[in-house]
């Protein structure tokens, strides 16, 4: 059956979450009317559509951090500590790998070996595992908005469980499940997983609770920009035919000032002009930016200094969230003083940056703005003709011939002919556009771009300096000449 | 495999259980491959049974396994177990990554490793052309 | 007698060098003969003017740290961890206040608790008291230049001492040693003073070895920036009468982006200008950029973001050398860890920023440049008018006037009229700008400017604004609103 | 020294040695100038002896001393002595700013310079509210 975007039905969806719910045991648990009620209970103070709707409304920028470890106790404490010695504005719970791929047995079993050990054997908060009653107290034992984070092919029963337990935003999306979370699982299951999903937090936001997904397009290892915008207005307006009046977008920094910040600005304007020209008028966007999301310095000093600087492009960037790594993220999952640590030093960049408005260098920003759009455009506008004004139907076929594509994506069936490169300034350019639909201009600017490191280090620009881009930062400097 | 043509020997590659960390691998693979490697890339999600079949297919003389997500500790144990009934005896295994949860002294993840079975165990700072020059001195003659 | 800007005759030279190298017994050990021979010895990478030369031709920007510690053993060791795990290009060491005002047998008896309690009792390395041979084992210790570094009214001993033991360049100069280092000694005592120092250090130029000052106009706390311009210009022109050929100028980060790069741009301008009107056409300037100087957080981690913040701004503004304090600087003389830590972090951001030649808004810039540029004039011009063309006579009566002045001076005798406070974006502008002649186009862009801040708050801004702004960043933010 | 108008005190204020970090107790002197002190401002560089005879000529009735370069565990003690000599028994001395070099515990620079005869130290995180308000109280009624 092929998936259009057209909001799924009453019985489609009470069909589906039979289903979701028995994955696991504890699926049970989740009672809709009641988590609503649930929900209601809560101030605004800790529903994020509501945060950040302030947020943009007064200007804030608020810090988030994400931790998951497999202990409820620890849990709980990583998000005390984090609210009172990080500061932190919005918390992030990372959902561990196994729960994400329904491994649940092996998960249940590195609950045991790490409560046994006192170590840990998992790589995240097993959300499935505890359910309601004991998530809703690790959600309770703090005051501000939290978010249940991961991506994964299927993440129904976990936003189940989430949303019924005090969370009230979720990360993924479908078209970076797809690509970059799965192997074989096709763009339609995921995108039909994804209704799902925001069919839930439709029926939240119907129902009095806003409800918010956090959009991304794809991860930001190397890869221009305009490739992450086109996917993340795909699941935004598979979002919102599912009734989301609130969404965050994300952007990934990868280190040039200009373009980061560009990214910020052009991502919202674009996604807007989208849903307006297709209907949906009455959805707020918010814009989050990450801290670098590439290969991490192994010195933790040196990696709180990319980190910072990742916040400053944020800033300049007038997202309404900022998320803060931390210092340890080259080496491990990080301790909750380190984390802290390094929200504080977050903050404290957000706060010297915000005080000052800083501005760029208005001819690059804007340059950078307008190839973002028209690049993104470009993409987005062939998805809606190849799906003949549906957005779902479009993206299936966009994505077999490569219209819709990813850099290193782990799914099969993504075509993976682009490729991404840095020029001179440290800016992820395009150095194969594969099959995306660009036309001269484009094609030329990022050719250009390209050229002037080839003059400058007089040498070619091939896939070794891509392997050499990849080390960026981590080898001390952001482009090797 | 001698011949200055021939290639140096056969390799399987990919990333363990449900990781999808995939940039590092898909660059060794590069090099790998520049180097005169055959690499037969079984990418991201890859189960101990499809790393042991895709080696008894392609006769491959290594299989590399790469892990990111600090679950190799729990996804490892057992390939070697695996090889042997399957026939590949012997067969080098290379594993790398970011092995383990928590600041373990690196000896002790590498004597785990080792213990169930791997051949040699890298860290994530080690440099590709140093992995490629191992795998050319393991491989040589 | 009344100093004028004239070079210091043998004679004077050598009566005043005579009485200096008898001031503590330690004196008699130098021997400039000998001296210039041994600097002979040294490498070229060893030479601080030669290195900061090359650093303007190729562009390259250097780091700088500055630790003093009482014990010579204690002090080689932080040197070695600073080159080898904090990779510091050059390094600054810091004599300590007592031996700076001369109170060799305190400074003694402090050496010697502190040797022997194994805790540190002195600020600084005593290197008049451990003299040349043990000193030139020091700065042996390290393959890269070194600066003596502190500020007193008289620092003559001290510069023999140093630069007869390996150092190539030294901080201080005689209006910021008058104005910020002492009570009641007037400025013509500290200006015939650094005469001496720069006519020491043109006549190792003369014999063939490039010694540098670097000149500072004051401390960068809450001070607008014409006003250190000012005063760095008048030592620049007295080092030059005396043969210095190669100085560098400091800039002191006080957070604001804009106002930092443009001062890094403004200073070496304006002074080439004067030195070039003055006739001393052979000066090589470079710029120095110092991390914020005001109080710091407390907390390292929140330092160490203020610190890298500071870095972006200097390696906007181009400088040769950016000078990198540390994580610990609110709380103490900082280890020599925590000190490698911070110049691990300060490198990645100068790479980081500079791989992508980051411009801010042109516009901001070029008004803040201009602005800066022409406050600076007005006031060297009116020194060089009471002057009738004298710079030192000029200074001196312009001191006594206030045409010269200082925010928050420790002499007497500076007339300590200007009082300077963050505008809303956090950069400093007078508030008061006391005997300044300033026209009604520079009084009414800061009367704007601060003017904007008051309607931001709905309140006026006042000395209760400038107590509050001197506790920026130390409480988390750059302006309280 | 109640009426609202009569000042609440005469303080003298100063930086001991050769300290020149003038920021700090110029904020605090202006700050309880306004609270209704009189102060007598000695600035940078003040020795023992000039901040006795300062206090003896203004009938002070405390001495507030600020030390920032480190050294006032040198230059601090024997002040009281100095007072109690020229016949300043029972003036309050109070001492702020950051004392010691090396990160010795708070309590143990507090026990420190209370034993050399200081009525109240102060650490640098202070608010200069706090200390007016301590002074205020101090000398009330
Ligand atoms: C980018 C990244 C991601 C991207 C990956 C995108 C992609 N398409 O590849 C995304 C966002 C998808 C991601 C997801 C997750 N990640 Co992640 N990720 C990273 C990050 C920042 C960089 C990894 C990277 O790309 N390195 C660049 C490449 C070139 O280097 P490399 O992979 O290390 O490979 C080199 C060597 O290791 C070696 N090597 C690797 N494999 C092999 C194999 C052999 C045989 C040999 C010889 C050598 C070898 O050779 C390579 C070249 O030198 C690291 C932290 C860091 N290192 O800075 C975290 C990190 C690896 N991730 C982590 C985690 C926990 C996750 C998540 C579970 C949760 C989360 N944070 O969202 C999910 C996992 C999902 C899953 N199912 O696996 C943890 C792992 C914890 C641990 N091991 O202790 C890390 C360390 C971050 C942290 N501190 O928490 N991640
Ligand atoms: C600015 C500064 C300078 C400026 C001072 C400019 C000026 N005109 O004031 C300059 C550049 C001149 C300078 C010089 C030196 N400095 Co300095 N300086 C600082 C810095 C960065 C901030 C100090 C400041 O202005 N604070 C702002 C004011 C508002 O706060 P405050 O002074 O702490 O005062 C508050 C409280 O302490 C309290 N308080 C203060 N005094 C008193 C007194 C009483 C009675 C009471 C009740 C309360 C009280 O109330 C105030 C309001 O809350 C500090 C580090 C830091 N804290 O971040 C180092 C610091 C104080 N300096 C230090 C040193 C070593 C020096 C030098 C020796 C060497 C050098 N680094 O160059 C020279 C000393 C020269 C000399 N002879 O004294 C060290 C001291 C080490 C120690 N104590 O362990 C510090 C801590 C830096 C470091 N980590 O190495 N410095």
């Amino acid at each position: 059956m092929a998936v259009a975007n057209k909001r799924l039905s009453d019985e489609e969806f009470g069909r589906q979450r039979e289903e979701v719910l028995s994955m696991w045991h504890t699926g049970a648990q989740v009672d809709f009317d009641e988590a609503v009620e649930f929900n209601k209970t809560l101030p605004p103070a800790k529903n994020y559509a509501r945060q950040l709707a302030l947020a943009k409304e007064t200007g804030a920028m608020l810090t988030r951090s994400d931790t998951g470890v497999p202990s409820v106790d620890e849990q709980t404490e990583y998000l005390k500590v984090l609210q009172e010695e990080g500061q932190c504005d919005l918390f992030g719970v990372i959902i561990d790998s196994l729960t994400r791929t329904h491994q649940y047995q092996a998960a249940e079993a590195a609950i045991e070996k790490s409560h046994r050990t006192g170590e840990w054997f998992l790589n995240g908060f097993p959300v499935v595992h505890y359910g309601v009653a004991t998530t809703r107290k690790l959600t309770g034992a703090v005051g501000r908005p939290l978010q249940i984070r991961g991506v994964a092919p299927d993440w129904r029963l976990i936003l189940e469980m989430g949303l019924a337990s005090g969370f009230s935003a979720s990360s993924g999306a479908g078209f970076i499940s797809f690509s970059q979370f799965s192997k074989r699982v096709p763009l339609e299951t995921t995108i039909r997983n994804y209704q799902y999903n925001y069919a839930l937090m439709g029926r939240y936001e119907e129902a009095g609770v806003p409800m918010l997904p956090e959009i991304s397009g794809g991860v930001g290892v190397l890869t221009p920009n305009s490739l992450l915008h086109a996917a993340t207005v795909v699941d935004a307006l598979v979002a919102a035919e599912q009734g989301v009046k609130n969404m965050s977008l994300m952007v990934h920094t990868q280190g040039n000032f200009v373009q980061d910040a560009a990214a910020m600005m052009a991502l919202p304007q674009v996604c807007e002009e989208y849903l307006h020209q297709l209907g949906y008028d009455d959805v707020t966007l918010s814009v989050v930016a990450t801290s670098w999301s590439g290969k991490f310095p192994e010195d933790p000093y040196e990696a709180l200094a990319a980190i910072c600087l990742g916040v400053v492009a944020s800033v300049v960037g007038r997202v309404q969230v900022v998320h803060v790594k931390t210092m340890q993220e080259a080496v491990t999952i990080p301790g909750k003083e380190a984390n802290a640590a390094s929200l504080r030093a977050g903050k404290i960049v957000v706060n010297m940056v915000k005080d000052q408005s800083l501005e760029l260098d208005h001819d690059a920003m804007d340059t950078e703005k307008r190839m973002q759009v028209a690049e993104t455009k470009a993409i987005v506008d062939k998805v809606l003709e190849m799906g003949e004004g549906d957005i779902i139907l479009g993206a299936v076929k966009a994505t077999e011939v490569g219209v819709l594509d990813q850099v290193f994506a782990t799914n099969q069936h993504v075509a993976g002919k682009v490729i991404g490169v840095r020029d001179l300034k440290g800016a992820v350019r395009y150095l194969d556009h594969g099959s995306l639909p660009f036309g001269t201009e484009i094609l030329e600017f990022h050719r250009e771009k390209i050229s002037e490191r080839e003059s400058n280090r007089g040498g070619v620009v091939d896939y070794d300096t891509v392997v050499q881009d990849l080390f960026a930062i981590s080898t001390g400097t952001l482009v090797q000449h | 495999m001698s011949g200055s043509e021939a290639p140096k020997g056969t390799l399987v590659t990919g990333l363990i259980g449900e990781d999808v960390h995939i940039a590092g691998i898909r660059i060794l693979e590069h090099a790998l491959r520049k180097a005169g490697f055959d690499v037969v890339a079984l990418g991201a999600q890859v189960s101990q049974d499809e790393f042991v079949s895709a080696a008894v297919e392609s006769r491959a003389d290594a299989i590399l396994v790469s892990s990111l997500s600090g679950h190799a500790d729990a996804l490892l144990p057992g390939l070697r177990e695996k090889c042997d009934e399957a026939g590949l005896q012997g067969i080098r295994l290379y594993l790398g990554g970011q092995l383990m949860i928590g600041d373990s002294r690196w000896e002790d993840v590498e004597a785990k490793f080792k213990e169930a079975g791997v051949d040699a165990v890298y860290p994530p700072d080690v440099q590709v052309a140093q992995v490629v020059a191992d795998l050319e001195a393991d491989f040589a003659g």
